[in-house]
């Protein structure tokens, strides 16, 4: 839904709130695991965010988008671990091959609708996981690359506690829901809108689904691989299991679903909500208990569809429209 | 002081430059709460000698869900044993009877979850002395990564090599790295079948193209042609093979003289099945894994005898820990739980030798001292001893074959009691 | 009279049915063609076909010197011939004004340009007092109008109108005409306009093309093509 | 003479496994047929099969193939009661409330049977698991053999099930269109609990049938659903003839291509000929090749 401009200074405090509260969170977090928890929740958080300006803006749900996630990783491990440069030149690298992947799946695809786009991109996955294994001289096949130990700076990347890191994630996910925000009330952001509620009718109007879709994809692309890129560099290893998981796939689509994927800050909220419990969930119930954290985790996934499949921003944006009598 | 950091934040905002909001938080940090202590870094404690505790700390990350969690799971049951009948036995004596307190992780074979699970470990008020864990390569790594910077010894019963060139001090492998596994699992072949009147000259080596794997077999290809041995097949697959047929097709057709298999249980399973089904009477050596596992023979029955595999410690040898385990888990003691087992033992006859609550001062014994007590006197050789580089430099693989339906160690004769038959003999 | 666009042999097929057979005929420029036909002649077959939504088989259309058949949908609509669906087709969860702002998209490249212009084309069809109301809340005429505001936001140069007076009662059909007159009159829009509606087609319509079994069996001025013999027994079917 | 002698067992093992892959994807195909819901948790129903199988086999001494049946009527019950506690509210949900509920459901089936079954990986032996039968110089393992003979006999009925009895056709009706089958006094909601009942079942017996040739294990529903998937959207989604000719073509092409490549790569090729014949089938060509593809489409 279009912001429709509410109560400007009302919004622009909420906003400064948010970001304090974010930025200033080592300081109230002091340990370091849950300061990691958070990294964690920002490169996901901005991947999913990614994934949304094609999956929930115009609801073509793709489940191949780890395979941009999986380059920009690798682009960064192999960069840092082979050749030995700076994980920031693996940054745009990972950008560019992953636009080309997008720019290369994205023409075939697109005139697929529904189950079969989400199947044919679920294709990819596995394509990609195979030919990581099989190309050793440039992945180290299944044995993975690992980064060497090197000294602490903003230039490897590598720090002594999380808390560094956790500033450069958070910046990442602040500027790719900026980015995300932009897109929503933009050109491209009504005409997927359009697509997404009537694609007939949106063609009748004179949109151009395919580069509008085109468009979307390839900044989803990029935004995916930069978070892949830094995770690369925050785990300082990589190999095709960790890059191209099924996992990954499963949360860029679930944290914008639970987090409402018509909300620029949908994918986010969903990340905060899912990654903590689901750490919590393994850490409380471990030992021979630990099957029963990760069934904890599926019954919270089929309560939040049950009771509100529109996601929890869709509760807030009722919640929200009651209060103010506007929509969110 | 809270709207300071308003303002503050108001001025810096997001555009800027991340690291001078760091330096902002980090120094509001300091003011706001105090001298905290921060970070997961405990070099606080102290090292003096008389050292009392009611309870000392070690963790443990496996995978206890996901693809390798039996594996995971055999570890654990493997260390909760052996930390049972220390404390049993009145736990560090040497620190006034203390008790190993075990906290345990589940890294749902995932490298991230394996490495947050370890840095919580390491944040929480009372940090473990030293780590356990992480069973597969992957999982080891990112774990060894977070160890390594908190200076907290992680004792490994993973194969992976990559660990032990990084230059790491606070890194133990008990068990052989897999490059010696591999040329240990090819030339005891050769030995044996030049002790039975046979030669292996022609070899077809097939392995689950995991890390595991990969590493394992690259050694055995090495090792072959060093030797001179033709290899007529040099086969990867993927590990979640629904079907073994096809790939033991090639391995029929290439006729080899004997066949090297590296696999966990599933595709060890499905491989023997096919080979039956293909009446293949070639002698097998496996390499771990799937081969030395309770389920192979349940799976397998009578199938199982004559089938040699390369192991990390000499099952017949566990004696007291070994049949511990039989009677609290009801059945044989898989070799990760046997290696993990003697991992806790090291750990805790390192502390009662050099009673310490301070991980660095742990970890500088555990290169110094040798360890023979309880599950660590049956790693081969009798005792572990680590050099500088984390390496058992006493850790020498061992050959098992399976004689009616049980583990016999028969490989090399100067450490094991059992003959090895040759296959159809 | 020149003709502003022009179908020539146009032939569909879905599998063994023929829904098209050579149609051809011309439009003539700021004319209002209506079209009749019983149900399944191929009328809203003829539609997607000059319009790309679904390409036809074989023929042309000609439109400014240009084949319109092979062209991409959306980019027909920009070239000037735009189309309302046979099915009310509009955007249920965004505003009024949203709903036409999308077309508005084509002409202008910024949100707040494209909203003014929608707001404009919205007053044109009476509808500015709805701008902000969603449009799955509208009134079936309300959102039949809307469908037309939103294709004429595209500044077209020939519209095809598919039974747009659907479900709508007398006196919403007569706003509706008079509408489309003005938009024919005011803004030199050629109209050809599908409706079963005889009194409104009559009304609105210069010329008639009666389609059947997918072939054209009249075209002419309406009281001449309501007399023609083929049309009537098309209609009332012969034994 | 060897060449075509590997190539003709290797055609052989695959219209074998093959036969297995429709047997597993029919299920998952009607489902989607009907109901127009992709189930993301029938990997994990057919382990489910298969550990109900083990434990039936190894507590009655009976082999799994002739427990199959009982295996299946377990799963339609299951499938029903699921049907009507989680998929029946998210019908008409959007998408990706469905992908989410049925994802979920698959994360509580394999940790529920890990909590339960525990880890281990277990099997059953059966007399005729080494045997193998030849014909014309080729031979097959005998445990392919019966789930391929089962295979066919379950398509033989399915398509009679669906074809001549009322109930069938009614549920053809609704997978054809909801509305006009609902016009004609057929109530969807009961059609949906006996397509996912039916869905379950099918899987869930094929579980029992080829749990003589693998091991089962909570986690193993994971290595199937990428295979099922790939029959399913092959042979058209929703079409039930075009899944049990989907699943002998990928066992065909994931058979040779262990001939003509490393067998890591395996499953490249057939994950390619998925993703080809997808935008082929229901994409780009779809302006041209309508009429094949209507009976595939199905909004």
């Amino acid at each position: 839904m279009r912001s429709l401009p509410t109560s400007r200074p009302w919004r622009i405090a909420f906003y400064l709130v948010a970001l304090a509260a974010l930025f200033l969170a080592p300081v109230y977090l002091q340990s370091s695991y849950s300061v990691r928890i958070l990294v964690l929740v920002c490169l996901f958080g901005a991947a999913s965010t990614g994934w949304n300006l094609i999956g929930g803006y115009a609801n073509q749900i793709s489940l191949g988008h780890t395979v941009f996630f999986g380059i920009g990783a690798y682009a960064t491990v192999i960069f840092q671990g082979t050749l030995g440069l700076s994980p920031w030149l693996a940054i745009p690298t990972g950008i560019v091959l992953a636009v080309i992947v997008a720019l290369l799946i994205g023409w075939p695809t697109f005139q697929l609708s529904g189950h079969y786009f989400a199947l044919a991109t679920l294709a990819l996955l596995p394509v990609f996981h195979i030919i990581a294994t099989y190309w050793e001289d440039l992945t180290g096949g299944s044995v993975g690359i690992s980064v060497p130990i090197l000294p602490s700076g903003l230039d490897t990347l590598q720090f002594d506690t999380p808390t560094p890191f956790f500033y450069i994630a958070a910046v990442l996910l602040v500027l790719v829901m900026i980015l995300a925000r932009w897109v929503r009330q933009s050109v491209l952001g009504l005409q997927l809108d359009a697509i997404r509620l009537n694609p007939q009718a949106s063609t009748l109007a004179g949109v151009n689904q395919f580069r509008a879709k085109m468009k979307a994809l390839v900044m989803s692309a990029a935004v995916v691989a930069v978070a892949g890129s830094l995770y690369g560099a925050f785990l300082q290893f990589m190999d095709p299991d960790t890059a191209f998981s099924w996992n990954t796939t499963l949360n860029l689509v679930l944290f914008a679903m639970v987090g409402g994927v018509r909300f620029w800050w949908g994918p986010a909220l969903g990340a905060l909500i899912l990654i903590p419990f689901g750490e919590f969930a393994s850490a409380q119930l471990t030992g021979n208990l630990a099957a029963l954290g990760q069934l904890a985790y599926g019954v919270l996934l089929i309560l939040l569809v049950l009771f509100q499949p529109r996601g929890i921003g869709g509760l807030f944006s009722i919640v929200w429209q009651k209060a103010t009598g506007r929509k969110l | 002081m809270f709207n300071d950091a308003l303002t503050t934040s108001k001025q810096h905002s997001a555009r800027r430059v991340a690291w001078r909001v760091a330096a902002v938080g980090t120094a509001l940090a300091l003011t706001l709460t105090g001298c905290s202590s921060g970070g997961g870094d405990n070099s606080s404690g102290n090292g003096s000698k008389n050292v009392k505790v009611d309870e000392v700390r070690l963790g443990t990350i496996l995978p206890l869900t996901g693809s390798t969690a039996q594996n995971g799971n055999n570890s654990l049951h493997g260390i909760e044993l052996a930390v049972e009948q220390i404390n049993a036995a009145g736990g560090i004596k040497s620190m006034g009877g203390a008790k190993i307190k075990l906290s345990t992780a589940d890294a749902t074979s995932d490298a991230a979850k394996a490495a947050s699970a370890a840095t919580q470990f390491l944040s929480k008020g009372e940090p473990p002395l030293a780590i356990v864990g992480a069973y597969a390569s992957g999982l080891t790594i990112t774990v060894a990564r977070v160890t390594e910077r908190a200076k907290v010894p992680l004792l490994s019963t993973g194969f992976a090599d990559e660990l032990t060139h990084q230059g790491y001090k606070y890194f133990f492998q008990l068990p052989p790295a897999s490059s010696l596994m591999g040329a240990a699992q090819f030339n005891y072949a050769i030995d044996i079948a030049k002790d039975a009147g046979k030669s292996i000259d022609k070899v077809a080596i097939v392995y689950a193209n995991n890390a595991y794997g990969e590493s394992q077999a690259k050694a055995l290809k090495a090792q072959a042609d060093k030797a001179g041995k033709t290899v007529v097949l040099n086969e990867g697959y993927s590990p979640n093979i629904t079907d073994a047929g096809p790939i033991v097709s090639k391995i029929v057709a290439s006729k080899p003289d004997a066949i090297y298999s590296i696999a966990y249980v599933p595709d060890s399973v499905l491989l023997m099945r096919a080979l039956k089904a293909q009446g293949s009477d070639v002698p097998i050596f496996g390499g771990t894994g799937g081969y030395i596992t309770p389920d192979f023979v349940k799976a397998l029955g009578d199938q199982v005898n004559d089938v040699f595999s390369i192991t990390t410690s000499n099952p017949d040898g566990y004696g007291d820990i070994g049949a511990a385990y039989l009677k609290k888990y009801g059945e044989f003691m898989p070799q990760e739980a046997h290696d993990n087992a003697a991992a806790v033992y090291v750990f805790a006859q390192a502390l009662e030798e050099h009673p310490t609550t301070d991980s660095t001062d742990l970890a500088k014994y555990l290169h110094e001292g040798k360890f023979d007590q309880g599950a660590a006197a049956s790693m081969p050789g009798g005792f572990v001893d680590f050099d500088e580089t984390g390496v058992n430099v006493n850790a020498k693989p061992v050959m098992v074959q399976w004689q009616n339906k049980s583990l016999i160690g028969v490989w090399p004769a100067d450490i094991v009691k059992g003959k090895p038959v040759w296959p159809g003999q | 009279m020149s003709a502003i666009l022009r179908v020539q042999d146009l032939s569909q097929r879905f599998g063994g049915l023929h829904a098209l057979k050579d149609v051809s005929f011309d439009i003539i420029d700021g004319e209002i063609l209506g079209i009749i036909g019983p149900n399944g002649a191929g009328k809203s077959t003829l539609f997607n076909a000059i319009v790309g939504v679904v390409p036809p088989i074989s023929g042309h259309v000609w439109f400014k010197d240009e084949d319109l058949v092979g062209v991409p949908p959306h980019e027909v609509m920009a070239k000037g011939v735009a189309k309302t669906s046979q099915s009310v087709q509009v955007f249920d969860e965004m505003s009024v004004l949203d709903n036409v702002a999308v077309a508005a998209l084509l002409k202008n490249d910024s949100i707040k340009s494209a909203r003014e212009a929608a707001r404009g084309e919205l007053e044109f069809w009476g509808l500015q007092s709805f701008a902000d109301v969603i449009a799955q809340d509208l009134t079936l005429a309300q959102r039949s109008t809307l469908e037309l505001a939103r294709a004429m936001m595209l500044h077209p140069a020939v519209l095809l109108v598919d039974e747009v007076m659907a479900g709508l009662n007398e006196v919403e059909v007569d706003q509706m005409l008079d509408r489309m007159m003005q938009a024919n009159r005011e803004r030199g829009v050629t109209l050809i306009v599908i409706e079963h509606n005889m009194r409104a087609l009559m009304r609105i319509s210069h010329r008639i093309l009666a389609l059947d079994y997918g072939a054209v069996i009249a075209l002419g001025e309406p009281a001449e093509v309501s007399k023609n013999q083929r049309v009537v027994d098309a209609y009332l079917g012969v034994e | 003479m060897d060449i075509l002698n590997h190539v003709a067992q290797s055609v052989a093992n695959g219209l074998l496994i093959g036969s297995v892959y429709a047997l597993i994807s029919v299920g998952l195909t009607l489902i989607f047929g009907v109901m127009n819901i992709v189930n993301f948790a029938h990997g994990e129903f057919l382990m489910v099969g298969m550990f109900g199988a083990y434990f039936a086999s190894t507590a009655f001494g009976l082999d799994p193939l002739w427990i199959a049946p009982l295996i299946g009527i377990a799963g339609f019950l299951l499938g029903a009661l699921v049907e009507r506690t989680i998929i029946e509210p998210i019908i008409k949900a959007p998408q990706s409330a469905q992908i989410i509920a049925t994802v979920g459901l698959g994360i509580i089936l394999a940790n529920g049977a890990a909590a339960i079954f525990g880890n281990n990986f277990l099997s059953v032996k059966t007399p005729y698991q080494g045997e193998t039968f030849s014909l014309f110089g080729l031979h097959f393992a005998a445990t392919f053999v019966y789930a391929a003979a089962y295979a066919v006999v379950m398509a033989v009925l399915l398509a009679l099930f669906l074809n001549k009895t009322r109930f069938g056709k009614a549920m053809r009706a609704t997978a054809q269109n909801r509305g006009a089958a609902q016009l004609l006094g057929i109530d969807p909601k009961r059609m949906y609990m006996v397509a996912f009942g039916l869905g379950v079942a099918l899987v869930t017996l094929a579980g029992s049938v080829i749990l003589p040739y693998t091991l089962v294990y909570p986690f193993i529903g994971q290595q199937y659903v990428l295979i099922m998937f790939t029959v399913v959207v092959l042979g058209g989604l929703g079409s039930i003839r075009g899944a049990i000719i989907a699943g002998l073509v990928v066992g065909v092409i994931q058979s040779l291509s262990t001939l003509l490549l490393p067998s890591e790569l395996q499953n490249l090729p057939v994950f390619i000929v998925f993703f080809i014949a997808l935008v082929l089938i229901s994409g780009g060509v779809l302006s041209r090749v309508r009429n094949a593809s209507v009976k595939l489409k199905r909004s």
